[in-house]
C-alpha cells in the first residue's frame, strides 16, 4: 500500500493546486483588469489562513475522537496544534486541510473587487471555524448530519460546494452589489487566465476526487490493494466524462438561448461538472456519471442567468455553480446511485426506492440552513464592526490600487516615474 | 466644421455616448488616452520600491461637427462628464478646412 | 501646413501605409482608436449577460503636410482605405501654425 | 505494484493536461488575439467529444479481445459503453482516453482562425472512429498494421504524431488558407501563453511517455517492479535530454539561418523533441536520445519555413512539428535502437542490419497513406455539406466574436455598453 | 489658446513631464503611439517567416497652452525630448477656438 | 517500496516543472514588457544546457565513488555520459539533474534584461561545473564540507539557495545595472504572470523537498516504508506550513513599512518560504516551520528593498530573497532542529547546545566563500573576452528584438508589414 500513500502525496498538492493557482486564475480571468490581483489574492490568502488554522484547531475540531455536542463537531483541543498525531496521518491531515482551503477560497467569487483584505482575513478563521469544520465532522467524521442523514458524500459535495455556495450567496447579499453592477459593464478581461484556472482545476480535481477513497478494510494488504485499484479506477472515470458531459451541455444550453457557445461556457461547463460528481464519483455507473455531468452542465448554465433576475451580485457565480451544481450532484445520488458502484447504494433508478433520495435531500437541506444561519451572523458582524467594503472611490479606480498598491499589467509603453 | 476633442473619466464613456446619441451626434472616434494635472495619481510599491504614477486613465473623444452645432456639442459633453470633482477633464475645439467619408468620397457636411 | 488626420479600418491600414510611401509622404504617427458610427458593432454574451459592444477598431493617422500636397495625401488616404462598406471612416484637414523637428529643431517644411 | 498503479493515476491526469489546457495554450498563445479562444475551445471541445466517443465505441474498437477484417480493428460494440471492462482495468481506458484526444486536438494547429465549430464538432467523432481507432489497434493492439510491419513504437510517433500531421496537412489543404495568408501578419500575439503551454506539455509528456510502460511478464509481482523501475528510468531520461537536445538544436539552426534564437524557437524544439522522442524513448541509450531529439529540433526548425514556399496554411506548423518529428523518430529507431534498452532490438548503428528500419519506414509510410486518404475523404464530405469556413467578414472582423461571441481581453481602459 | 502636439520617444517621457512641469504647464494628455518616419524599425522572426516591423512606439502628447506660452512649451519639449538620433520625433502647433474644464465650465484662459 | 519510487517518478518531473516554466514566469511577470521573453528564455535554454551537461559529466562529478582532490568533487569521467549507471538508478540521476537546472536558473533572475543570450550559454557549464557540481558533492554527496561542518541540509538550502543568491548577487555587481535603474520605472508588467509562476513553483517544490528523502535502511521492505510515511508526511506539513507563514509574515511586514499588503508581496513571501524550509523541512517540529517560514517571510521583506539603498541592480532579488532566504533556512536549523523529526538532530532551542549552530553556520559561508569566488573569476573571464551585455540601444529599445527578435504580445489591432 505505499503506492496509495505515494498516490495520497501527489493528490494532496493536487488539491493545493486547485486553489493556487488554479481557482485564483479562473476567478481572476473573470475579474475586470483593476482589479484582479485582489482577486488572486483572496485566494492565496485563503490558502494561507486557513492553512494555518487548520493545523492549529482544524483539524481536531473535525476529526479528533473526542465529539462534542451530540456529534457538531469535535474538540478543537484534542489535537491543538497536531499534537497527537503521528507523523505517518500527516499526509491525510494535509489532504484535509486543502479542502478546507479550497472551499474557503471558493466564496471569493461571489464577492469580487470590493471587499477590504483585512475583513476577508477577518471572516476566514471564523467562518472555518463555525462553518467547514463542523460540517466536515458531521459528514467526512460521520458525526450528527451522516447519523440523521446517511447520506453519500464521496469527495464533498455538501461539505465543500454547497457550503461555499450558500455561503457565497449570503455574503453576496449581505455585503451588496459592485458599483455598477448590471449598468457597467463587467466582462471578463483575460478569458485565457480563465481557462488556465479551468484546465488546471480539472487537473487538480483528480486529487480531490480519486484521493478521497476510503478503505473499508484497512488491512493494508491485498484487500486494500484490490479496493485501491478498482475504486480509483471507477472514481477517475466518472470524474472524467461527467466534465465532458458537463462541458459539452454547457455549450449546447447556451447555443440555444444565447446562439453561441462560449469560452467561458466550456470553462464554467467543467466546473459544474466537476462540482456535481464530486460527491457521487464513487457512487454510480458510467452512465449516471454522464448523466449528472450533463443536467449540471445544462441546470448551471441557465441558473448563472439568474442573478440579473433576483438582482443580487454573485460575481462569478459561487451560487449558480457551486451550490447549484452541488445540489444536483448531491441529490441525483439518490436516483443514479448503484450498489455496483464501489461506494454505492441502490438509488430510485436502480430499484432502491425513496431512501437514498430523502437522505440525500436532508444532508443537503441541512448544510444549506446550517451554514446560511452561520455566514449571515459572521457577516452581519463585520458588517457592523470593521465594515466589508472599500471606499466608492476606490472600488471605482479599481481595489487592486487601493488595497495592494499595484496594477496588474503594464504592458503597453510604461509612462510612470519613480523614486525608491 | 470644427473638431471637438474631449478628454473624460473613464466611467462617464457611457454617458457622454448616450448624451451625444440623443443630440444626434452619429459619430465619433475614441482613444485610450492617460492624463496628467491636478487630479492626484497614486503610489504602487514593488518589493519595496515606491512608484509614483503620476497619470490618471482618461477617455479621449473626437467628434468632427458642424460649425452650428459645436455648442451643443461642447455643452452636452461637458454637462454628462461632470461629477464636479478634479480630474472630470477639458473639452477643446479646432477648427477643421475640411472633412472626407471614406466610403463614398463625400466631404465636409455631408461627411459627419 | 496642415495636418491631415485620418480614421481607418485597421486592415486597411498596411495598403495605406504603402500608398502613402509611395505618395512620398515620409513619416505619419499612428494611434489605436475605436470607432462609433453607422457601422455596427458586435454582441458578447458572458454567463448570460449579453454585452453590446458598440465600439469598433479603427486605425487612426495623423500627417502634417505641405498645404501643397494636402490634395494628394487626402486623396490617396481616401483611395487606399476605401472598401465601400459602411465603417471605412473619415478624414479631416485642420490648420498648423508651426511644426518642429525635435532631432535638428528645423522648423516647418524642413520639419516633415 | 500498486505503485505502478499509483503512477498511471498521476500518468493519466498528465496527459490530459498535455490537452487541457497545455496543448490549447501553445496554440492559443501562437494564434492571434481575435481568434485565441477559438484556438482554446478547439482543444477543449476535442477533449470532451474525443473522450465521451472514447467511452461508447472507441476502446471497444482500439482494444477488443474481437478483431474485425484482419485486424484492421476490434469490434466497436463488443464493450460498447465499457460494458464487460473491469473496474480494475479504467485506469488503462483513461489513460488510452487521453492519447486519442490528444491526437484530435493536434489537428487543430492547422486549420486555426477560420473553421466553424460545428464543422469541427461533426469532423472529430468521424475522424477518430476512422483514423485514430484503427491506427491505435493496429500498433498498440498489434493488429494488421503490426503483422506486415512489426515496427517499434513505445508511446505513439505513428498513432499519435504520424496520424495528427497527417490529418492537419489534408485539413489545411482542402479547407484553405486564411484571408490574407502570406500578406497580413499573423504573428503570434501572446508568447508567453505559448512558452506555459511548452512547459506544462513538457510536464504532462512524462505521463504519455513514462505511462506508456507495458509489462512482459505481467506477474504483478518482483519482475515486474524490476521492469517498472528499469524501464521507466530509461524511457524517464530519455525524454528529457531528447527535448533538450532539441532545443537546442532548433535554437542553433535558428541562430544560422535567421540570426536570432527565439523563444518561438525554445517552445517548438521542446515539441519537436518531444514528438521524435515519443517512439524512440524506450528503444534506444542516451546517445541515440540525444542525437534523435538534436535531429528532430534541427530539421523542424527548418521544415516550418516549407509551407510559406509550397504555399499552403498549416497555421502552426502540425506538418511541420508532428509529422516532420513523428516521421524522424519513427524512423531513426530503425539506425538508433538498441538491444540494450528495455524495448529495443538491434538498429542498424548498432549492428542489426536493415530490417528495422523497414519496419519503422513501412509502418510510417501505411499511417500516412491510411489517415491521408481517409481524412481527405471526411473533409471533402464535409466541405461539401455543411462546409468548414466561417464567413470571411467574421474571419476578418476575429472568430472569437462569430463563433463564440466573446472577445480574449478587455485589459485597457472598459468602454463597452451593456445590458442584460 | 494653441494645442501644442509633440510624438517623442517613450523614455524621454519622464524628462519632458519634469521640464513641462518645471515651466509651469500644470497638465496634459497622453496617448501611446506609434510612429512612422525615417528611424528604422526592425525585423521580428517568427517560426521562418520574417516580420518587418515600420512602427516604432512613441509617446503622443497634448498640451493646450495660452497663445503666449506657445514658444516657451514648444521649446521645453523640443530640448527635453532631444537625444540627436533619428526618430526624436515631431512638435506641432494648432490653432485652438475655445476650451472647457468639464468640472467647473470654465473657459478658455482659465480652463487650461 | 515501489510505491516510493512512483512517487519520485512524478517529484523529478515536479522539480523540473520548477523551472520550466513555473520560474521562468515568476521572473518573467517581473520583467518589462520589451524583455520577458528573454527572461523566459533564460530558464529554458539553463534545462537544456545544465541538463545536457549533468548527463555527461554532472553526475559523475557529484556523485561517482571516486572522490578527488580530498572530496571537493568525485572523478568527472567515472560516469560520464552515464556509462556504469544503472537503469533503476536512472530517476536518482534525473531527480538531481532537475536541482542542478533551477539553481543555474535562479541565477538568471539577478541579471535579467541585459545579458547577452551567448554569454549566459558559456556561462552555465562553467558555473555549474566550479559551483554546483561540486557543492552538491561536498553536501549532498557527504564530501569535504561534510567532513568540516556536518550541517544538515534537507534539500539544498546551500546547495542550490545560497549557491545560486551568491552568484547572482556577485552576477549582478560585475555586470552592473540596467539602464535607467533606480531612475526609470522598471515594475513588473504582468503580476497574474509572477502569480501563476509562483502557484506552480509551490507545487513543484513537494516534488523537491519530499522527493529528497534518503533512507537510512535501505533494506527496500518494511522499515523504508515505514521511513518513507512518517519522512515525507513531515516534510510535506513542514513544507506547507512554513510557505503559508512566509506568505503572511512577508504581507504583515510590507503593509507596516508601506501601508499595503501587494499581491506580489504574496508570490514572493511564498518563495521566501519555500526557500528557509528547503533545507530543514525534515529537521524541524511544525512550530519549528512555521517560526522558519515567518522569519523568512518578514525579513526577506525587507531584505528586497536593500539594492537600492546598497545601489546594486540584483533585477529580481536573488539575493534578497534565495541567499538570505536560504541562510536563514540553515542557520536556522541549528536553533530549530529536533531529534524528535525524522532527519533532525537537537538544535540549540531542543538542548543541542551550540554544535549544530556551529556546523550550519559554518556550512553557510564556507558555501558563499566558495560559489562567491569561483563566480567573480567566471564573471570577470566572460566580461573581458566575449562580453555580457548587450548595446545600450538594444536595452533602450528592448532585449526581446535585440536578441531574440521578437516582441511578447500583440495584443491590440496588429499594425506590423509581413513579407516572407
Ligand atoms: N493643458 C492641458 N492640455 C491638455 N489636456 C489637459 C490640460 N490640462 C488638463 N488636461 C487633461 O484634463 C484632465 C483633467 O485635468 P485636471 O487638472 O486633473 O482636473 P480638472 O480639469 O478637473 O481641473 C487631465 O488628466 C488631462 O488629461
Ligand atoms: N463625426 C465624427 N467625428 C469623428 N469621427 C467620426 C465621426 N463620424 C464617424 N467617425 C469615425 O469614422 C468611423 C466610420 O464611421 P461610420 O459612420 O461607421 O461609417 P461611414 O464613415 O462609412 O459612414 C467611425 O467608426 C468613427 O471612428
Ligand atoms: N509628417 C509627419 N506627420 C506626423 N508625424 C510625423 C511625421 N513625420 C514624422 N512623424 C513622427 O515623428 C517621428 C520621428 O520621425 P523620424 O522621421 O523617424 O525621425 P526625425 O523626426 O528625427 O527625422 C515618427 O516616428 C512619427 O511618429
Amino acid at each position: 500500500m505505499d503506492g496509495y500513500y505515494a498516490f495520497m502525496l501527489v493528490a494532496t498538492a493536487l488539491v493545493l493546486l486547485m486553489t493556487v493557482p488554479a481557482l485564483a486564475l479562473f476567478y481572476g480571468g473573470m475579474s475586470r483588469a483593476k482589479s484582479v490581483l485582489n482577486m488572486l489574492m483572496m485566494s492565496y490568502v485563503a490558502a494561507a489562513v486557513v492553512g494555518l488554522v487548520y493545523v492549529l484547531w482544524g483539524w481536531s475540531m473535525s476529526f479528533s475522537e473526542d465529539e462534542l455536542l451530540g456529534g457538531l463537531f469535535s474538540n478543537p483541543f484534542t489535537h491543538f496544534g497536531l499534537k497527537g498525531v503521528e507523523a505517518g496521518d500527516l499526509i491525510y491531515v494535509c489532504f484535509q486541510m486543502t479542502f478546507a482551503i479550497i472551499t474557503a477560497a471558493l466564496i471569493s467569487g461571489a464577492i469580487a473587487d470590493r471587499v477590504k483584505l483585512s475583513a476577508w482575513v477577518v471572516f476566514l478563521p471564523i467562518w472555518v471555524t463555525l462553518c467547514y469544520f463542523p460540517l466536515a465532522h458531521m459528514v467526512f467524521g460521520l458525526g450528527y448530519l451522516h447519523s440523521i442523514f446517511p447520506a453519500q458524500d464521496y469527495a464533498g459535495g455538501t461539505v465543500v460546494h454547497i457550503n461555499a455556495g450558500v455561503a457565497g450567496g449570503v455574503l453576496a447579499l449581505i455585503i451588496g452589489k459592485r458599483l455598477g453592477f448590471g449598468r457597467e459593464p463587467m466582462k471578463p478581461h483575460n478569458l485565457p487566465l480563465t481557462m488556465i484556472g479551468a484546465g488546471l482545476l480539472w487537473f487538480g480535481w483528480y486529487g480531490f476526487n480519486v484521493g478521497s477513497i476510503v478503505f473499508v478494510e484497512g488491512d493494508g494488504g491485498e484487500l486494500d490493494t484490490a479496493q485501491f485499484l478498482t475504486e480509483t479506477g471507477v472514481t477517475f472515470l466518472n470524474t472524467t466524462i461527467a466534465t465532458m458531459a458537463a462541458l459539452l451541455a454547457w455549450l449546447a444550453v447556451e447555443k440555444l438561448l444565447h446562439g453561441k457557445a462560449s469560452s467561458l461556457g466550456a470553462a464554467s461547463g467543467i466546473v459544474a461538472g466537476l462540482v456535481a460528481i464530486t460527491p457521487a464519483c464513487g457512487a454510480v455507473e458510467p452512465v449516471g456519471a454522464i448523466a449528472i455531468g450533463a443536467i449540471s452542465g445544462a441546470v448551471c448554465s441557465w441558473a448563472v442567468g439568474l442573478k440579473y433576475k433576483l438582482g443580487f451580485d454573485d460575481s462569478f457565480d459561487v451560487v449558480g455553480v457551486h451550490l447549484v451544481g452541488g445540489i444536483i450532484g448531491t441529490v441525483l445520488i439518490g436516483l443514479f446511485s448503484s450498489a455496483s458502484a464501489p461506494g454505492g447504494i441502490d438509488g430510485l433508478l436502480y430499484g432502491g426506492g425513496l431512501g437514498s433520495l430523502g437522505d440525500q435531500a436532508g444532508a443537503a437541506a441541512f448544510a444549506i440552513v446550517w451554514t446560511g444561519v452561520l455566514t449571515a451572523l459572521i457577516a452581519f458582524a463585520i458588517k457592523y464592526t470593521i465594515g466589508w467594503r472599500i471606499d466608492e472611490e476606490d472600488e471605482v479606480e479599481g481595489i487592486d490600487f487601493a488595497e495592494h498598491g499595484e496594477s496588474a499589467y503594464d504592458i503597453a509603453t510604461n509612462t510612470g516615474s519613480s523614486h525608491f | 466644421m470644427k473638431l471637438v476633442t474631449a478628454v473624460i473619466k473613464p466611467h462617464k464613456w457611457e454617458e457622454v455616448r448616450e448624451a451625444l446619441a440623443s443630440a444626434g451626434v452619429a459619430g465619433m472616434t475614441v482613444t485610450e488616452a492617460s492624463g496628467y494635472g491636478q487630479q492626484k495619481g497614486h503610489t504602487e510599491v514593488y518589493r519595496g520600491a515606491e512608484y509614483d504614477v503620476s497619470l490618471v486613465p482618461k477617455i479621449r473623444l473626437e467628434v468632427v461637427v458642424d460649425d452650428a452645432d459645436v455648442e451643443t456639442v461642447v455643452g452636452t459633453i461637458t454637462s454628462a462628464a461632470q461629477t464636479g470633482k478634479i480630474g472630470d477633464g477639458k473639452v477643446w475645439v479646432i477648427p477643421v478646412d475640411s472633412v472626407v467619408r471614406v466610403r463614398t468620397g463625400e466631404t465636409d457636411e455631408a461627411a459627419v
